[in-house]
């Protein structure tokens, strides 16, 4: 394992330290939790939080700050937080309004918020939730625990995010989120797997001239393994599925996110984004806001993931195109 | 069964983790992330050492204090159910100076899990162990039982926890919650021996 | 090779196609040429440009937008622009009152903008230019030709852009680049090196537990090759050369950029940072302004630098800032 | 020397300079960025194709094409040096039929480089091939001349340039912008006899 780190046990504490300590200006530690919180005050507002394992930086401590979350709370590499250090990170948003928690669906997340909400609850501070589920590598109907919440959660911090800064409640909040999330759909792809620290080998193997589609961001297998292709082919076979997955038609807007995972130059991805417009155009749907970048990362993965947001409200559009002063957006 | 021989059983239960922690995370690789060894580890040590901080007066103390530690380091699935189970433990021994009946009080571990964790039996969760554990516990359970409920989770396909990614790929690996349970009633079933 | 592209010979032309496509909010690319430049119009200020070799991204089109390069030129991967093509930037950011060229110090990209520089003049559009070499790895009184231009010329990029925005004439900016360059060193290091599209095999090679500091973006040779380190060891070693190259002392100012290599994920460079922000703090240097992210890579190669800027006038700080309107400031 | 021979002349520079592409760009892998043949033969291949286009009518319209295509076709250092030496060709054939002072067109290639590229002779450097055959012209120049010139590179020390950043682990190794400056004047000296 060759990182740039001290001891290994110690890289999430070390990275938040750095994190707080580099972006002072924006973001603080609330004393020794696992919490980063915005120095915008927000006052009176609903605060918007949301966590969970590490090693997806720029998510989700990025994200924090006027405009999107309050606050978010890190979990050890890839481990979801543990329910005092959400409920930390509650404390830390709650502003008078309530806390809104953006949880990406997987059921340590799920059961360690859910814990926090009732900690909250007891205290007498409002708690509401929503559950992204983007991914739609793996289908839905086969697992009851549903699909694993991916990149596309950006986008639910960011419109939500957007909302609360404006006022809204919590019932407002919870009712935007059921319109936003069933629009957003994910599916990535991987060159090469990352490496927990802790664990000091990659989580998975592919072979030299292999790639994965559907692989997860903690680098859960995907539904297929196929021999290394063009950059078309690849953009296409994931497109098709999104497109089908919203049933795009011609006329419709979409919003475009290539999301890097952490070990893909950029120079890659807008060869990949370049294709995907490409086949955009060609369906006549109009790409009318484009993100490449990593957002939602996996660590040193290679490979990179596509998210479209299907426009049904041209309002969502407003609110991600809004300046917001965060670390990373 | 009273307050020191609780604390025996636990302290049982933790040396058992910390000799199963590889083989654990090693069950969780194939169907999950490969870290509840870790994890439940990382919780073990934790709750010792706040039992060692402070000795619990009380059997629901004891639980109390287990219960805050596995939720407070355990992270991950594991964390918050097992939290749940001691919590849920402690609320059902409050005022007792001896566990007055055993069934009951793990009839509400399961309970706690099945709360948090939504799953039932067949699922492929730990679950599949609490629940004949706590079916057998009137007429008797030995260890042999324990071994075999362990055991009979590794043909179910997981359709709960992250192993339901991998969908029918599941089948035919143990459970890595149900054998750390597992672990625990044994360390039970011996602590009464 | 294991990227996600189609023909190797077709990377600089999709990649490009590729931002102007996404960000068109932004940029746009001037006819077929091997340039991008900002749809704010900026007219009768000076214009500013840069551009290089590719493999660098997000530099330097991602810097490109109102308040900072009026136009970027992309040369074949690795290899500098021609002088038509750089050319074709100069004319593109010319709004009458001529354009400033920063130009980062390689042979060929020193010749070729300086041919651009003639063929401007020829047509009556004045032009000036500074050369940055921000790279104090390889000392520079052994070679004639001086020190490399790195991730410290993006500072270059704003502070000037900055200016050239408040009208800042051509002998303004060269005057002010001559202040700013002097105070603004980095070293890099790199664990993995970076493979060139249409070569195909990576550009050097490091054994498993071995790492180089003093790496050039191109993957030119350092001047140490050592075991694999800690963070606080690596961090140390490049500080201590940085600050004596800029003679801090107790009481300074100074801005601080950790840049991720292409390859290198954001936990690793936060830890870094962190090491860095530690060594700042014993020696009471104040870091004014902290960076940490992709700004100056070499593709995918792991590895970061860190560039250290002297804020000899507070000046420089409100310059760096103020907002812009860019793809990846 | 007439147009046709001069086209001649830079046909068998460019075969040369694709036949040696592969070891052009091996020379500069040590000592720079192991692309010199790339670039040179990008070049080549792209004034091949200009003059096809449009065929030149004069000596000063076939340097100039050329100049214009190596100018904008190869960039690195070596693009703006061969595109000055045959803008400066140019210049020197103005009007002229044919070449009628060889050394004085050579002679304005080198002022070229050294204008742009600000070497002096010792730097390894093509001006270390450039200018040895300048001077040698006058009296007489033969192939093995030229050979011995391109090899005289290799235990020179680089002071400009990209071999610069290499510094001493440059010595031992020919240049290779050299070694093409040295193909150059065998296609140019092959062509006469
Ligand atoms: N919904 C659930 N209900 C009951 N038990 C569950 C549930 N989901 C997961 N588990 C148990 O948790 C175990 C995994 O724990 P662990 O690996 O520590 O957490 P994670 O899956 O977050 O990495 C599984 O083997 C399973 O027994
Ligand atoms: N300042 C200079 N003056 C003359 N020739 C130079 C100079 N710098 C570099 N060269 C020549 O250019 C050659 C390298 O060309 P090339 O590899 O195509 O460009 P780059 O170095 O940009 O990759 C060197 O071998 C050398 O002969
Ligand atoms: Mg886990
Ligand atoms: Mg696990
Ligand atoms: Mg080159
Ligand atoms: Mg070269």
């Amino acid at each position: 394992m060759k990182k740039i780190l001290n001891a290994p046990q110690d890289v999430v504490e070390e990275m938040m330290q750095g994190m707080a300590e580099a972006h002072k200006d924006i973001v603080h530690r609330v004393g020794s939790t696992r919490v980063l919180a915005r120095n915008y005050e927000g006052a009176g507002k609903v605060g918007l939080i949301s966590g969970g394992g590490s090693g997806h930086e720029p998510t989700h401590a990025g994200f924090v700050g006027q405009g999107m979350l309050s606050a978010a709370v890190f979990g050890d590499v890839f481990t979801s937080p543990t329910p005092d250090q959400v409920y930390e990170a509650v404390k830390a948003a709650d502003k008078g309004a309530g806390v809104f928690m953006v949880i990406k669906n997987y059921t340590g997340d799920v059961l360690n918020f859910e814990m926090a909400k009732d900690m909250a609850e007891a205290e007498g501070i409002d708690v509401d939730f929503c559950i992204t589920k983007d991914d739609i590598a793996v289908e839905d109907s086969l697992y009851s625990d549903g699909q694993r919440g991916v990149a596309g959660t950006i986008f639910v911090h960011k419109i939500l995010g957007y909302h609360a800064e404006k006022g809204a409640s919590l019932k407002e909040l919870k009712a935007l989120s059921e319109k936003l999330l069933p629009e957003i759909k994910t599916i990535g792809l991987a060159l090469a797997p990352a490496i927990v620290p802790e664990q000091g080998k990659p989580g998975f193997e592919l072979a030299d001239d292999e790639i994965e589609f559907g692989i997860g961001i903690h680098g859960e297998p995907g539904y297929q393994r196929v021999k290394l292709q063009p950059s078309q082919a690849m953009a296409k076979e994931i497109y098709d599925k999104l497109s089908k997955a919203l049933q795009l038609q011609a006329g419709d807007d979409v919003v475009v996110l290539v999301n890097g995972m952490g070990g893909t130059p950029l120079m890659e991805q807008y060869v990949f984004v370049n294709d995907v417009l490409e086949l955009l155009k060609k369906d006549n749907v109009s790409a009318a806001k484009t993100m490449v970048g990593d957002y939602m990362t996996s660590i040193e993965m290679a490979g990179l993931s596509l998210t479209l947001m299907k426009l049904k409200d041209k309002a969502w559009l407003d609110a991600l195109n809004a300046p917001v002063d965060t670390i990373a957006w | 069964m009273d307050l020191t021989t609780a604390q025996a059983w636990l302290k049982r239960f933790f040396a058992l983790i910390e000799e199963h922690k590889a083989y654990l995370s090693e069950l969780d690789n194939p169907i999950g992330d490969g870290d509840h060894g870790h994890n439940m580890a990382r919780g073990a040590k934790a709750a010792e050492e706040a039992l060692q901080a402070q000795t619990p007066t009380s059997l629901e103390g004891l639980f109390k204090s287990v219960g805050m530690s596995l939720l407070s380091k355990v992270g991950g699935a594991s964390g918050p159910l097992y939290g749940s189970v001691f919590l849920a433990f402690a609320n059902e021994v409050k005022g007792q100076e001896v566990i007055e009946n055993p069934q009951q009080l793990f009839a509400a571990g399961l309970d706690a899990i099945v709360r948090r964790g939504k799953a039932s039996v067949g699922e492929k969760t730990m679950v599949d162990v609490w629940s004949p554990f706590v079916e057998k516990l009137a007429e008797g359970v030995s260890l042999e039982d324990v071994e075999a409920m362990v055991l009979a989770t590794k043909p179910l396909k997981a359709t709960k926890g992250r192993a339901a990614y991998v969908g029918a790929r599941s089948i035919g690996h143990i459970d890595p919650g149900s054998y750390s349970s597992g672990l625990f009633f044994k360390a039970y079933l011996k602590e009464l021996a």
